[in-house]
Formats: C-alpha cells, structure tokens, sequence
C-alpha cells in the first residue's frame, strides 16, 4: 500500500506474486481496489472467470489464484460509497477459497479510507508493504501513513521506492529517519509499458529483476 | 450455499425453538430467504423434507422470499430489484456480489449510480407453530 | 479527475490555477483529496492557516484563494471513511468563503467513490477535467470514468495526456472513438520535481507551458 | 456561529410555539446547543436577554449543551470528547471540523483511529413552559 496512487503498487504486487508462483510457492493475489482494478491489465486476465461452487473459486493465472472484481465488471466502471467497499471486502474475503497459500497478496488502493481501515480492523494477520516514488508528492502522503501505521502498530514490512530516475538518496534517508526499513530502488524501466500483458516478457524486464531482488530480501528477512 | 447444511441448521433452530416453547409437535414454520441470497429452494425443501423427524416430522416448512429493494441516494426514488430489466448472467453476479448493481443499475427516475441496495440478505426463521 | 492515482491531477489542477491567477482571473483551489492532500506541497502553503469569521476565509497564495485540510492536520495523516468525506465536504463547502470567482479549480481523489458521488450529486455546476497517462494501466480506469460520466450526463471538459515520453497518438484516438474531447499531451518533465514549491520557477517549466496551452484551449471552448 | 441572528431565531421559534400552545405567558425554555457548535454562549445569553419581550419578556432561557461522544468501530469503546486531552488549538479544528478528530485522537481503549463522532452538532429548542 502507499496512500498514493501511481506509484506502482499494482505492478509492484503482481509482479511479486508471479515471482512467488515461478518459484513454486503457493501465491495468491487479490485486487482490492474494486472501484479501480488494474491488475488483469497486468495479467491480462480481464476476461477470467472465477468458478462458483460453494464459494468462489479464483482462477488460475501463471500458477498464481487470482481474484479480482474486474471479473464481473465486463469494462464497467464501479462507482461505490465507502460502506459498500468495506461490504464487497468481507463478502469476497469470506467466498473466496483460496485454500492453502504460502502468501496472499493483496493490492490495495490509493487513500488513507474504509479500505485500509478494513484491513487492520478485519484482516489481523496483514504485513504492510509500502511504495513510493523518489517524488516529494508521494513521500509526503507516504510519510503520512508511515508514521500513522507505527502509531497503530501494524507490521511494516518496509518501503520501496519505485520509478527511480537519479541516484539520490533521499527517500531512503527520511524512511530510515522514521525507524522503517528501505528495501531497494526501482528504476524507471522504458521497456515495462509494452510488457503489460505479456507474462514472459514482463518476467525478464529490469523491472521484474529489481523486484525480484526486493522480494528477496523479504523473504529473507522473514525466515 | 450448501443447501443440505442450511436444513440442518434450520431443522436444529427450530428444534431448539420446539424445545425452549414446550411444543409437543410442530405444525407449520416460515423460513424466510433473502431474494439475493444464493439458495436453490428446490434442493432446500427436499432436504428439509429428508431430515425432519421426531417432533418436526409432520411439519409444514413454508419458504417465503424477502425482496430486494433499490433506494436512490440523490433522488428518494425506490424500485424493486425483481422488477429491473438485466440479463440473467448479470443477476446472477448481482445475487453474488450485491453491490456489483452500481456497475449495471441506474436509478428509473433520475440516472443516478448512487443507490443503496437492502433487503433480500440472510436466512431466517419467522415463525414457528405447533402444539403445546 | 482521472479515477486514477499519480497521472498529475493534483500538479494540473494547481498550475492550471496559478497560470489563472496570474492573468487576474478571480481563482480558488480546493484540494478535496482529504486523506491524501497534495496540492500544498506545490504551492509550499502547508503553513498557512485560513482565518475564521462567520465561515473560512481562505488564504490567498500568488493571488488564488486557496483551501486545503492541509492546514489542519499538521502532517498527520487523516484516515476517514465514505461518510466522513461526504461530511467534511458539504461542511467545507457551506463554510467556505469564496467570493465571487470566475473558477473554482477542485482537486479530486483518486478512485470513483463518494467524493465523485457526491460532486455529481451537489455541485450540480461542475464541468470535469480528466486527466490520464499514456499508460494502459490508467486509460483502463479512465475508460470506464469517462463512460460513466457520458452515462449519467455529466459535462466533461476533455481529456488531458500527462507524462508523455513519446509521440504516440493511440490515446487520442481512444479518448476520440469515445466520443470526448482531446485537450493535448503534456511531456515528462524531468525539471518539474525540482520546481515543486517554487511558484516562479513552476511557472517556467515546459510543463506548466503545456497546461497553458491546453487551459487557453478549455478558456477559447468555452467563451 | 453569528449568536445575534441564532438568538432572533430562537426567539422567534419560542414566540411561534407560545402562539401555537396559546399561552399567556412563557415561564422558561430550554435551548440546548451541541458542544461542536462554534457558539460563544456569553453572547448568546446577552443577546437572548436584550431581544426578549411581550409574552417572553419574563422567561428564564436555560441554555444546555449536547455532549460530543465519540464510538470506536474496532471495540465499541465510547467516550466523551469532553474529556480527551487535547491542546485547545485542536479542540478548535474539531470544533471546526469533527471530522479532523481521527487525525489527532485515538481509542482509549484499543488505539484505532477508526471512530464514529456523534452528538455534539446543532442548536435547538428542547422545552417551552409557560401560562396557558
Ligand atoms: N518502475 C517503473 N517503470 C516504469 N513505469 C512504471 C514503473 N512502475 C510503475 N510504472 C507505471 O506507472 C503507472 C502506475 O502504476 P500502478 O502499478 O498502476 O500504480 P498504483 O497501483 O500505485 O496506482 C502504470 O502505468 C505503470 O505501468
Ligand atoms: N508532466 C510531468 N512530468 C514529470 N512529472 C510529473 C508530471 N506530471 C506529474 N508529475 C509527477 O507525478 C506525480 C503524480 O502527480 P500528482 O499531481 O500528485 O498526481 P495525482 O494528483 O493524479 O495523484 C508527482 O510526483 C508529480 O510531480
Ligand atoms: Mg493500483
Ligand atoms: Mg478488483
Ligand atoms: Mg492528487
Ligand atoms: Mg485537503
Ligand atoms: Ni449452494
Ligand atoms: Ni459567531
Ligand atoms: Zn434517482
Ligand atoms: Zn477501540
């Protein structure tokens, strides 16, 4: 999560969870950004069905379980009020058998809303994993939600910085600063646009590389 | 829904009810299903019919259905869900994830996306009548 | 609004606002983006405060009447859920003095959520400005706003290409088979970082060159 | 809050109720104001007693405040905003804006920012006593 949107959550996750389901790990990935999914773009998976029997049973994608609203959408916009969000969260969370999993990845939309407020009200176990751009207008909204998450004390698995141009520093100083951890930069890769969609290619992207190294050191860290 | 595990919980509820009231025998009992709530009322009933027995066994099991009802937020407009014109594919994903109307419905009267959805949620028992 | 995060909204809607106010056009800024506000971080104001008197005064900045939650919230972050934003809008909204404007510049949230209802149910006024990238990932959430706001009848201004790194035109044809306006490209500005809080040199990027050719377009459209 | 125009208003609305009621004479009312409601109730008083006259020339205006209180969704804790400990330039912004409170406060009880803020909002009139 991040707070902002654009900085590459969408892509950060999905990339990490194909990484997961290369590597044999049993991964899951659900889109909770239902007002705005962008994951099937990713995937390439808009025109999945999921199958219903008793529950819902999400498809299979690159060896990864996927489950997204954008299934049921047909290229539709859903317009929703925060009270539905929170509805659609505990009613697919509850239908969904993803049965057993290694990790369940779960993108989540921009704001500081119902959603993540659902998340640490409902979903106890969650780890936080926080992007930003090297941009002042990402880090301050990130810095935000940094320091409201030490406050709670929610699980921060650390900060990434996306869409790097230069070699500054100065994310990862004012994220140290807070008492987080810096995970890695991520360049901005030229080639990732004409990727979307194609899993063989995105795979061998810098991108997925950089992401594949940040994945990594959490993994690592976690055992 | 796992309708053979919903007769049982609803055989079990009316069990108790039978017990706690001090009926003797159990005549007739209102289930009532919400229209969006995912129950094939056929496997329901014949399941219910399989499994009552000792004080439920001459039981009338009655299935009535709570309708579904649209409220327009930025007009006061209220219409039925039964009554919308949709596709049944696309009823179908609504009976599954309610709120995934604000994608298909609009308000009759004035256009809007912006409506509350209540009603036709839940299983429950409306009554039970037997002999004390 | 775009529905989608970090296309440039917030960056758009206040150069588009300074460039107004600089033609002494009357102009106000309304960052609406409540739990993520951005807007003060280019115009360097996190530090004003309005002044209370029978409602909100809001303070002035390089000549535009300027409103943010910013000024209240002390860098802390603002978790709100879908009611709360409805609430704090029409409150703001009732509070706010702001004077005889020719234009009311608002900043939208990301997502198609409450803020979104609610402008389309109170401010019945308002024309939308959309904003995308080139990327897939945010013309499939722009595709789906602009066919809901064509639904529902809402006045859209057009469309604007922000972060361009090439000449590509696919998004204009799209935005045109949609049958909406256009309004030009802006490229990828790789001074602009160093410009954010800088209202004099922000004014003489190319970026905000652009905006200014596309916010002449929208004023020649409209009179 | 303009406390000249709030005590015409609350006069006015008193002298339509005596009108409706038919009452001589109006004894006391009860004007209660939410403790949200930026209202400085010295003026209001003042204001209160100067625009008095004819049928309310001789009531006692008792003006009581509506507490603020505020629930936690993640517990179901709730507490007063009375007594939160807050430096009074916050109590200015929430009185402002409630719902800026979930930057500054926290459940007492389990430290969720996640809360409703009830209570506390608007001006009205409770009671009018009077000689019929
Ligand atoms: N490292 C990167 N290099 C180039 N483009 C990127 C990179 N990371 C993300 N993007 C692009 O940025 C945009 C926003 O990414 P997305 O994952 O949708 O962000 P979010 O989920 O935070 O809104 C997309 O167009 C995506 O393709
Ligand atoms: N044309 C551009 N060139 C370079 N950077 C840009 C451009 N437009 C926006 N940005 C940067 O992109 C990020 C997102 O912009 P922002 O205005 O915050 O988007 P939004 O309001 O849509 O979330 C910011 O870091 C901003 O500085
Ligand atoms: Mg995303
Ligand atoms: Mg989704
Ligand atoms: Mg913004
Ligand atoms: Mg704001
Ligand atoms: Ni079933
Ligand atoms: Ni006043
Ligand atoms: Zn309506
Ligand atoms: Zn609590």
């Amino acid at each position: 999560m991040s707070g902002k949107g654009g900085v590459g959550k969408s892509l950060i996750a999905t990339t990490m969870a194909l990484l997961l389901a290369r590597d044999k790990f049993r991964v899951g990935l659900f889109d909770v950004d239902f007002t705005s999914p962008t994951t099937h773009v990713v995937l390439n998976a808009g025109g999945l069905k999921p199958i219903e029997e008793k529950g819902i049973v999400p498809p299979e994608v690159y060896g990864l379980k996927y489950m997204s609203l954008a299934f049921y959408l047909g290229g539709r916009a859903l317009p929703l009020r925060g009270q539905e969000l929170t509805n659609i969260l505990l009613e697919t969370l509850a239908y969904t058998i993803w049965g057993k999993l290694d990790a369940l990845i779960v993108d989540m939309p921009p704001g500081i809303s119902d959603l993540m407020l659902d998340m640490l009200k409902y979903v106890r176990r969650a780890e936080y994993l926080i992007v930003t751009t090297p941009s002042k207008m990402a880090f301050e909204t990130v810095r935000k939600l940094i320091m409201l998450l030490k406050d709670l004390g929610a699980p921060v698995l650390g900060v990434i910085e996306n869409m790097r141009f230069s070699d500054t520093e100065h994310i990862k100083r004012e994220v140290e600063t807070l008492g987080e951890r810096y995970l890695g930069g991520i360049g901005y890769d030229m080639r990732l646009e004409e990727s979307l969609g194609r899993l063989d290619n995105l795979l061998n992207t810098r991108f997925a590389a950089e992401v594949g190294a940040i994945l990594r050191k959490i993994v690592y860290l976690k055992t | 829904m796992h309708e053979w595990a919903l007769a049982e919980a609803i055989i079990s509820a009316v069990s108790d009810v039978a017990e706690r009231e001090k009926l003797r025998e159990v005549n007739s009992v209102v289930v009532v299903i919400g229209e969006l709530q995912q129950v094939d009322r056929n496997i329901l009933r014949f399941a219910i019919e399989q499994l009552k027995q000792g004080k439920l066994a001459g039981a009338k099991f009655i299935i009535r259905t709570e309708r579904a009802v649209f409220t327009c937020r930025a007009c006061g407009y209220k219409w039925p869900f039964r009554g919308t014109n949709l596709p049944e594919e696309v009823r179908e994903i609504i009976h599954f994830i309610p709120e995934t109307s604000h994608a298909y419905v609009r308000c009759p009267a004035c256009g809007s996306p912006d409506f509350d959805l209540s009603g036709g949620r839940g299983v429950w028992i409306a009554s039970v009548r037997g002999e004390g």
